[in-house]
């Protein structure tokens, strides 16, 4: 409007209790009639100040903490936390426990991309379908993990030099179910959500990130992939024998929130796939070689990292020879994904602002640890 | 003795047309009240039964229960089936729970003006069904400009829905109250000109005598003026927001709109009464479109009313799929898409069912007959798909849109990767 | 497989792009002198042959007499990781040049890492408590904060050997 | 239109007239001023039903509710302080007196005038007033729509924003 028609700002909360931050985190924004002049985050709602904890029990008391940070993908915070041990104490995985580990790692790839697609489409505003659609799909993943580990979203299922129990017999003909109906449900999620026109309108050209944001703001996973930058860690630094396996990195065009979002869906395909090369060629022996319960690795750091669903997850710890880390630091990728959130939002609507964070898929257990 | 004459004589038990029952019970009545008290009667009598016949249930079974379990079924899951036998009696469990939930007012809302405002949204949608004709004769309320009533009425709860978002004294109630008045202005206009279309075909405001050249001519008006129609759903679905358009509400962004702050049954009211202007919207469409209670002769043995009833149901499934499967438009989106795309297109169309019915006049020189129907049906069947693409590519769209449908893939991790001109990747 | 980078060979860049910039070398970081932090990472930015273009991580640490910032970066087009370390010898106010200007990623870091350490980093835009409000009392990562009352650490006792008490220094507040 | 029931309904309908008129005047906030207003309109709606003017009742709903007021609702959202109290104004006296002489003058036109009723009202259709519009009158019919065009551009031209009209300077 004109200046004459002189509308003063005011600042607008959305969350901590809104139906759309996917947790209890806050963006207060100073909003023009619909444009948004200023976006600021306040977070910290849920920090249990887990690096601290972690520095007063041991190296194998700390497993469960990982499950509870990113608890939408348990199984890579798992698998993050015990790479950097074992790097840090020179123990190496036998055949069997890396192939699991990487099952593993794919499946709760799945799992959490089905749930950030749903919530996607739901801040666009389809109405709960394609999240109904995609937690049933995410039901049958979940199932599994509560047969192999027990829980079903923190399983704890990784241990230092190896897997907690070997795979049950009715594992494989429940992965295999899986990976027969996963991709024709994301050519049904293309269909109803890629291909819509008002889904297309919605996305298309909203948030768009440039790739030299996105590598100065440290982003990764998704959001540095759809800005057009060919980076996953499973590529570049392979860990748990990823470098068997045959597939390819998903990169998007112009960094845009559609692009985000088949991205994600690509990357389930690329998952399903690894998964079915890491099952057929499952060595037998032992899941993982006997680490004794206070461990004490040599004086020294290590930081190993891991392509978690929402980007890079990374364990820097250090320890002095002691049965608890002397410094353990998470790498949140949620956390960091979001320093560029608010350049994105500046200019852009209300509505597209919801979009934009829907988008960026964030877990708010893990910005605040 | 004289009663039992008196029952025979009347042939009430034809249910195919229920005015014989009230028209029975209106003499029976006569005799002993005074003599003008009879026509309240009438009128009271009518409201009670077309909306005890007509709206209730099906605002409750179709719109409650029946939204409710297709959209389940949509999203593979089952919908309400515990309460009563399969579910059927959830919606009057959610009556009982909304009444006896408290009804908060903020400290500093307008207490006033956020009491009246659910008042003033649940009356105009029984005004809605005095003029919208069950049967040959069972109509409330005959009057000559039915249309232009209707439109007048549907335009009181956007106020009512401005009241509740202003007064609620909160941030989002006030951008839910400011975009459904937006919104609402910029659907009214289009939607005005395509029922100006169809008024030029049957001549008459009043719904009946719509209906009655519908059934004389052999020909729904949907079939004859299809973009009117489709304009005409878009509209409705615009004003009473209902998804692809229900941004006065969004849930995920305006956390609930203009119906923040309303708790219990003042919310029940607004979310009975959206189910049930979108009923009386698709009774409306049904009666004007789809031919009302006439179905091509058969109305003669099934009943009327019922017919009229089924077409509403399916028009109201049309809001039901949309609701489940579309997302959500922004504002602005939907504001240009109403003023550039809407709007020419519905003067389109006048301009052209304008010439038809010149053209009818002149060739049936003052007869119009029945034939040349058929011949503008199809016609203007291939004139609506053709204006809607011309005026869509002349506003810019693209069919070949050029963001492709699927990331590009590489096999090892590398920095980043400019786009190349042919699409990159697969 | 991405390569990490040596300290030596780490030294050796930063002192041919900015001479007297490294303090120590161990084998596998480098520590850098706090004057010429902000210059030396921004010129190793910008080096063709070192292009540490990615701040991945960027955390403190507690050493009892000194406090740490270790940065990780690492290059795309190149595939390595380099790991540099900052020291802050002041124990009641550590500061350490914040690197905001040179990488966007450390604003929401470097703020994580002055709410949980306390190290000042100055230059940066707007450093606020990002995750405890305001008016906590203390910084909790620091190895002298009491997490339990009377200073016992939770836990571990019976695996440590010693049970380990810490006298609480002057700052907790009751 | 005559009988008991027009009778009771013409003077329920007058009451609510005057006394949401009398409500616009008298109510403090803006908001509750122009809801007045909208009943008001409404109630003129019932009068035209009552003179059998059924076209014009509902053309009035449709403009006066449908469009002006909520445009006057708008034109209150962007007012900074639109709900502020604009209750103690020290134009009492001498709006009590204007409004004193001017209901005299009402008062006396309409006793002095002498009403010519007709004995049946003509029955004005939407058809003949369709036909009257575009026969007869539609050369003021043709004026008034250019007039609003008119309005309309010129309206359109106030609110334009600086960028918008540095795009079609000619230079």
């Amino acid at each position: 409007m004109s200046d004459q028609v002189k509308s003063e700002p005011f600042i607008l909360n959305i969350g901590p209790q809104h139906p759309s931050t996917h947790g209890v985190f806050r963006v207060k924004v100073k909003v023009d009639g619909e444009r948004i002049l200023d976006a600021e985050m306040v977070m910290g709602y849920l920090h249990r100040s887990i690096e601290k904890l972690a520095e007063e029990r041991t190296y194998t008391q700390n497993i469960p903490f990982t499950d509870r940070t990113d608890y939408l993908a348990s199984m890579s915070n798992n698998l993050g936390y015990v790479l950097a041990v074992e790097k840090l104490a020179g123990i190496d995985v036998p055949e069997r426990g890396q192939a699991i580990r990487v099952i593993m790692a794919e499946l709760q790839r799945l799992a959490s991309h089905c749930m950030a697609v749903g919530a996607f489409a739901n801040d666009t505003g389809a109405w709960q379908t394609p999240v109904m659609w995609t937690f049933r799909e995410r039901e049958k993943i979940l199932d599994i993990f509560e047969m192999t580990s027990g829980a079903r979203l923190t399983c704890n299922y990784m241990r230092i030099g190896g897997v907690a129990f070997d795979l049950r017999p009715e594992f494989e003909p429940m992965v295999r179910k899986i990976l027969a109906d996963f991709p024709p449900f994301i050519e049904q999620l293309e269909d109803m959500l890629s291909g819509n026109e008002i889904f297309r309108a919605r996305s298309i050209g909203v948030g768009v990130l440039s790739p030299e944001m996105a590598t100065n703001s440290s982003l990764s996973g998704p959001v540095l992939r759809s800005a057009g930058i060919a980076w996953d860690i499973r590529k570049a630094d392979p860990y748990s024998g990823y470098e068997k396996y045959d597939f390819q990195i998903a990169v998007g065009y112009n960094g845009d929130c559609y692009d985000r979002f088949i991205v994600r869906l690509e990357e389930m395909r690329q998952s399903c796939k690894i998964i079915r090369q890491a099952l057929d060629g499952l060595p037998g022996g032992p899941h993982s070689t006997q680490v004794p319960l206070a461990l004490r690795p040599p004086a020294g750091e290590a930081y190993a990292r891991v392509e978690g669903p929402r980007g890079e997850l990374g364990y820097y710890v250090v320890s002095d020879e002691g049965p608890t880390p002397y410094r353990f630091h998470i790498r949140p990728p949620s956390f960091i994904n979001l320093s560029a959130l608010r350049e994105i939002t500046i200019g852009s609507t209300v509505a597209d602002a919801i979009v934009i964070l829907g988008s960026i898929d964030i877990v708010v257990g893990e910005i605040d640890r | 003795m004289t009663l039992l004459v008196f029952l025979a004589s009347k042939n009430w038990y034809d249910i195919r047309d229920l005015s014989n029952i009230s028209r029975v019970i209106l003499e029976g009545l006569d005799r002993f009240l005074p003599s003008g008290i009879v026509y309240v009667v009438a009128v009271l009598l009518g409201f009670v039964a077309s909306f005890l016949i007509f709206v209730l249930p099906s605002q409750l079974i179709v719109g409650v229960y029946g939204e409710r379990k297709i959209i389940g079924r949509m999203q593979s899951r089952l919908g309400p089936n515990r309460v009563g036998p399969k579910g059927l009696l959830q919606p009057i469990a959610d009556a009982i729970k909304l009444m006896q939930k408290e009804a908060l007012t903020p400290k500093f809302a307008d207490k006033a003006v956020m009491w009246v405002a659910p008042i003033i949204f649940v009356a105009p949608c029984v005004l809605l069904f005095a003029v919208i004709p069950f049967g040959p004769n069972m109509i409330i309320a005959d009057i000559p400009v039915a249309l232009l009533y209707f439109l007048a009425v549907s335009s009181i709860p956007v106020l009512a829905a401005f009241m509740a978002g202003w007064s609620a004294n909160n941030k989002y109630s006030l951008y839910g109250a400011m975009r459904i008045v937006a919104m609402t202005i910029s659907y009214e206009v289009p939607l005005v000109m395509a029922l100006m279309g169809v008024v030029l075909f049957t001549g008459t405001l009043s719904l009946q005598e719509m209906v009655l050249w519908q059934k004389s001519n052999d020909i729904w008006v949907v079939f004859l003026q299809p973009l009117a129609f489709a304009i005409y759903f878009i509209c409705v679905s615009a004003e009473l927001n209902r998804t692809p358009t229900d941004i006065a509400e969004a849930e995920s962004e305006i956390v609930a709109g203009y119906l923040t702050e309303y708790s219990g049954m003042k919310w029940g009211l607004f979310y009975g009464m959206d189910i049930g202007y979108a009923i009386a919207a698709s009774a409306f469409a049904a009666t004007v479109f789809l031919g009302g209670w006439s179905f091509f002769g058969l109305d003669k043995y099934i009943p009327p009313w019922a017919i009229f009833i089924a077409k509403t149901h399916l028009f109201y499934f049309l809001f039901i799929w949309t609701r489940g499967t579309l997302p959500r438009l922004r504002l602005d989106q939907l504001m240009t898409f109403a003023w550039k795309f809407m709007l020419p297109v519905a003067l389109i169309n006048l301009v052209v069912v304008a010439t038809e019915r010149m053209l009818w006049q002149e060739l049936t020189d003052g007869k119009l007959t029945q034939g040349y129907l058929y011949l503008f049906a199809i016609v203007n069947i291939a004139m609506a798909v053709a204006i809607v693409y011309a005026w869509a590519r002349m506003l810019g769209y693209s069919p070949k849109d050029e963001t492709p449908m699927r990331p590009r893939l590489f096999n090892d991790a590398r920095g980043y990767v400019p786009v190349v001109s042919e699409k990159g990747g697969r | 497989m991405t390569r990490q980078i040596s300290g030596a060979e780490l030294a050796a860049a930063s002192e041919r792009l900015v001479p007297g910039s490294v303090a120590k070398t161990t084998e596998w970081t480098c520590f850098l002198k706090p004057e010429t932090l902000r210059e030396t990472v921004a010129a190793l930015r910008l080096d063709p042959e070192m292009d540490l273009v990615h701040l991945t991580n960027l955390c403190g640490a507690d050493y009892w007499d000194h406090f740490e910032v270790v940065y990780h970066i690492q290059s795309f087009d190149k595939n390595h990781i380099a790991t540099l370390k900052v020291e802050a010898w002041d124990r009641e106010k550590p500061s350490v040049q914040s690197l905001v200007p040179v990488y966007h990623g450390a604003w929401m870091q470097e703020n994580e890492a002055y709410d949980l350490f306390g190290i000042v980093f100055e230059g940066h835009p707007k450093p606020y408590r990002i995750l405890l409000w305001e008016g906590f009392p203390g910084w909790p990562l620091r190895k002298d904060f009491l997490s339990m009352p009377g200073g016992l650490q939770p836990g571990l006792n019976e695996f440590s050997g010693v049970a380990r008490r810490i006298a609480p220094p002057v700052s907790v507040v009751e | 239109m005559e009988g008991f029931g027009v009778v009771l309904s013409f003077w329920v309908l007058a009451a609510v007239t005057l006394v949401s008129a009398g409500g616009v005047m008298v109510s403090r906030n803006l908001f509750h001023a122009v809801l007045f207003l909208i009943t008001t309109f409404v109630g003129i709606a019932g009068f035209f039903v009552l003179l059998s003017a059924d076209f014009i009742a509902m053309a009035q709903v449709i403009i006066y509710v449908g469009a002006i007021a909520v445009l006057v609702l708008f034109a209150i959202l962007l007012t900074p302080h639109a709900g502020r109290d604009n209750g103690e104004t020290r134009m009492l006296l001498p709006a009590l007196l204007l409004s004193t002489c001017l209901g005299a003058v009402f008062i006396f036109v309409i006793v002095d005038a002498d009403w010519r009723t007709i004995s049946e009202s003509p029955s004005v259709g939407v058809r003949e007033l369709g036909s009257a519009l575009l026969g007869t009158w539609a050369l003021p019919f043709e004026i008034a729509s250019v007039l609003l065009t008119a309005a309309l551009v010129g309206a359109i031209m106030l609110v334009r924003s600086p960028e918008e009209e540095a795009e079609d300077a000619l230079v």
